[in-house]
């Protein structure tokens, strides 16, 4: 009998309230209404600007599918190099305390925070014939400046951050007892993570790996400075646009934006969890 | 002061169906119920935070229904106070003042006396996230009565607090409403809370109110299956009644007065039922003493429930967990109990 | 006697954990500091290139200062719009439940997703004249191509996320108690807003608003569209880039990174909240 | 089976300190010890998962201090089963099997005999997320006891069961130690398990053992003021000895035998106390009978505890709430007090 909280006094601490028209309700919706409008408004008149016979004729430009389709693969290229890469490190942030931990999760919000060209002008410093590094990979018959391992070398560092977070929160939230279990029954750290960890955490790392797809599929400004060639989606619209004008630009922006509408929907879908720990 | 009149509540998953409750100007009245009972909802509802579907609701005569909350004049405590946490103790205290509609003299006279008797004057200038949780309570209270309500609601006050605040907490309520004429209904799950501040109690469960009335009432002759369950009368069998004797299977036991009209169950509470281990005393039992066979024996902390079987009713008794460690009662053997007349129900 | 978990238990599902060496640990380690590398080693590089002179030099360049002022005035002031706008909306995404909440919150989270010129050219598509609203802003004076109208349009459009969600996330962790016992007090709900809601998640606020304006400095592919003048900081780096090379685009974009880190810093000291509500 | 040699860990803002302790082949026992004591930590380091200060953990003979916890031939059962989720209940219990080094001849009779032993036959091949509390419990054990580990650790393994399923679960334990010859040490802060399943227990408090010893000594003989206190010996008051006399503040007390040497404190439990309300039961008191003035009365439920004041002596008696309420028993009365002078125990 001394159970304290009360299930019903929760539920209304949901948002389960009474609704009476006020001034300052009136002004809460009207501004409510405006935001939404000026997302979805602009986006929508760009969509059907363009006629269905414009729109036929762009998807059927081999340059376009080339574009579109080097967009695609290669930011796909760049979430496999992050789950790859990137998993064991969202694991030791999620398990593991240690000294300058904070510290770490910083770096990996830097991409973020950095400006677009900026992440372009970074990543040709690194990759130009002026630095060793650089030269050493050009020795190796490896170019970045204006080759499609630039892009997936650009996607990846804009992408990296989507997917070590979104990874990290779902080893977060496998509780360390059942890791602990494992271990006590004789399964070694590595036998726990692929016969457990990864089991219970894998809509976690595909949805990250979704965010990094998406967030590679709308990059510009780092590509464009290290990759106009091949040229991707995006850099094909920017291209379009200052050549031909506002109308040329449209259609293939409308693809792109299709293609982003394919991943926002499966993210949405792989997102809804069942909630499996109490 | 506060009238339900068949208050409707619809939530999703959850009910509150046909509450009616009347709480007199200056009562202390509590409703009591198990966790998800829809206690909390009740004063919420009051407060005016839920839609309610049907129904009406009443303070000191007004119909509230349709106000919102800053107009209902109802001052709300919760478990866990929801101080404000950005304002020291004297501005959460004074925070609803500027709203009040009364004259600002009464203001001048009332809030230092209410500062003075719940002891807060040292507090004043503190902030609240430092408070202990007894302070809290008192600074949620002061701040709740400083506006003058019609009615005070209590949302489980003392559940969250430590055992010696509780205490103390308890007194400071009996204060508020015996000194202060604080018109109160409170909230909770707890029996000794109830037994010591209610002057009427409802019992409420899945959205319905199960039975009103005194202390007395409902303690003492629960109306329904839950209620006697929920008071802990936990013997609580079907019988057959005849003038002043009750018909079980296999055993017949008398009562102290004639059962009511329609009885159908009989009820006994653990610990009435008594183990008869060294020779009786004297009176023992009032007429009312049988043979039982001891069953399975449940450990609770100081007391221990053991099962009994007699004729062919399974009853439940209490022991204090000493007599029944130091081997005075074992599984399986045959026992002597006894039960006062006067103690056995019928419903 | 009968409170369920233990204090120390909860603390051992912190990560407290004893660390062995094996080869499963190394694999990790490894390829977790190849990703604080890869993310850290362009950045560094491109900071020390550039000659302590050059730095100075740039940053004299009034032409430069212009940019980066612009940037960060347009960017503020995207933000503050954001604030005024987003406020009422994100307060009402915490609160209230009803019908097509899910879908609302959709659309705030699609600038994020939304290719950078294709957001450009979506703005172009509404402010055009060949668009009845273009006609009527133009009418009324206002030029959104090529203007710091422009610009603040666009780092609105893509900063509006970053500042609802956090703000929302701020309204959600006030307790909704405490907002009724403001109303049972005798506050309106206007009242209880800016006496109680406003105070209490000030901190998210402010913290929304930065990151708002850091997602506005950093935007390139939007900007380069719907204004290339006036110039602001990311389009000055890729002329400089596309026009003169690597070398004089470096100092520009050294001193955009440190506008950015500075925005950073300030983050990272207004999200350390105290914890009030247990 | 178990042994713990001056183990030391420290957590940042928790320590244990030279925790010794040593759980023999074949034995059930209980760790126990008030919430945030440490009772789970000391688990955690001999699973293996916490990092050791100072001191030796042996199993089965073997110095374990430095091994992997999957070197430990450990199983552990948590209060919520952390069961593998995505995994049949078949499967959990399999899980260990392919690391086992012992002979296949011995799996193959050892799981379906314990699959059938905890009655789990019908849910093999069931999901683990749908079961009731006490079948993820008997999952867990089987899960742990498969890989036949040479000690089994229950870290409170009752608390989150509903009451029926822990009586159930009880007995599950009970026959797992007494008909498969578990080594069991279990962790809890119930004395109503402990009391039904201990051999041996140790009072923990702080990160320190406080006692340890069979039931009798733990619970008759408190051997500091925490272990009297937290086992419910509230009325510990310092006194003077003289043979078979304890003196305490104006009041002087018989015991049963002498005290022990060094002895300081008297310590009484509430249920030893007897108000006497009615006629004398013979032999009450066995010589202790003193007279006192009844102070503040705190409600519990369904008992209640009663303050006595005895000289310069304030002591806590319980009496059921049913006496108390039926005016039997009045704050500010004389009434007569009895006590047993074997259950005054000297500290």
């Amino acid at each position: 009998m001394n159970v304290p909280g009360d299930a019903t006094s929760a539920a209304s601490n949901r948002a389960v309230s009474v609704w009476r028209p006020d001034l300052f309700a009136g002004v809460a919706l009207a501004s409510s209404l405006l935001i939404v409008a000026f997302i979805l408004l602009p986006l929508i008149e760009m969509v059907f600007q363009p006629s269905a016979a414009d729109l036929g004729q762009t998807i059927r430009d081999p340059d376009v599918l080339r574009a579109i389709g080097l967009s695609i693969w290669a930011s796909a290229a760049a979430a496999v190099l992050a789950f790859a890469l990137g998993t064991p490190l969202a694991y030791l942030l999620a398990r593991r305390s240690f000294p300058g931990k904070k510290l770490v999760e910083s770096v990996i919000d830097l991409p973020i925070m950095v400006p677009h060209p900026v992440v372009g002008i970074a990543i040709l410093s690194m990759a130009g014939r002026d630095h060793w590094l650089g030269r050493l990979i050009g020795a190796l018959g490896v170019r970045v400046m204006g080759s499609v391992t630039g892009i997936i070398v650009v996607l990846l560092f804009v992408g990296l951050p989507f997917y070590i977070n979104t990874a990290k929160n779902g080893f977060e939230a496998i509780p360390l007892r059942i890791e602990t279990v494992s271990r006590s029954l004789g399964a070694s750290p590595a036998a726990t993570f692929f016969r457990i960890t990864v089991p219970l955490a894998w809509r976690s790392m595909v949805v990250g790996m979704i965010m990094c797809t998406a967030r590679a599929v709308s990059e510009f400004g780092a590509i464009v400075i290290v990759a106009y060639h091949p040229m991707t989606a995006p850099v094909m619209i920017y291209e379009r646009f200052s050549a031909y004008g506002l109308k040329y630009s449209q259609p293939v922006a409308v693809w792109l934006i299709l293609v982003c509408l394919g991943l926002f929907v499966l993210l949405r879908a792989f997102s809804i969890k069942p909630a499996r720990f109490p | 002061m506060i009238r339900l009149e068949s208050l409707h509540v619809t939530l999703p998953g959850f009910a509150l169906q046909s509450i009616d409750l009347r709480v007199a100007a200056g009562e202390f009245f509590v409703l009591i119920g198990p966790t998800g009972a829809g206690k909390s909802l009740v004063l919420e509802s009051i407060v005016g935070v839920v839609p309610i579907t049907r129904g009406r609701i009443f303070v000191d005569g007004r119909d509230v229904t349709r106000l919102p909350p800053e107009r209902r004049r109802i001052g709300i405590v919760y478990q866990d106070q929801a101080l404000f946490p950005h304002l020291t103790v004297e501005k959460n205290i004074a925070y609803g003042l500027r709203y009040g509609c009364r004259d600002p003299q009464d203001r001048r006279r009332r809030v230092p006396a209410l500062v003075k008797r719940l002891a807060l004057t040292h507090l004043l200038g503190r902030a609240v996230t430092h408070l202990s949780g007894g302070e809290k309570q008192r600074v949620a209270l002061a701040r709740a009565l400083a506006v003058d309500p019609a009615v005070l609601l209590l949302d489980e006050p003392l559940s969250a607090l430590d055992p010696n605040f509780r205490e103390e907490m308890r007194e400071v309520l009996k204060d508020l409403h015996r000194h202060m004429g604080v018109t109160i209904l409170m909230v909770t799950h707890d029996f000794a809370e109830t037994h010591c501040l209610a002057q009427r109690v409802a019992l409420i469960h899945r959205g319905r109110i199960e039975q009103s009335g005194t202390l007395e009432d409902v303690f003492g002759r629960p109306a329904t299956p839950f209620a006697a369950e929920f008071v802990g009368m936990r013997n609580f069998l079907p019988a057959g009644f005849e003038g002043r004797k009750a018909h079980l299977e296999g055993l017949t036991l008398h009562l102290a007065r004639p059962a009511p009209e329609g009885a159908r169950f009989v009820g006994i509470r653990p610990e009435d039922l008594r183990i008869l281990t060294g020779p009786p005393p004297p009176g023992a039992g009032n007429g009312n003493r049988f043979t039982a066979t001891v069953g399975p024996v449940t450990f609770r902390g100081f007391t221990c429930d053991v099962g009994l079987a007699a004729g062919g009713v399974r009853l439940v008794a209490m022991l204090p967990s000493g007599e029944f460690l130091a081997g005075k009662v074992a599984t399986g053997e045959q026992v002597s109990v006894a039960v006062d007349a006067a103690k056995i129900h019928a419903v």
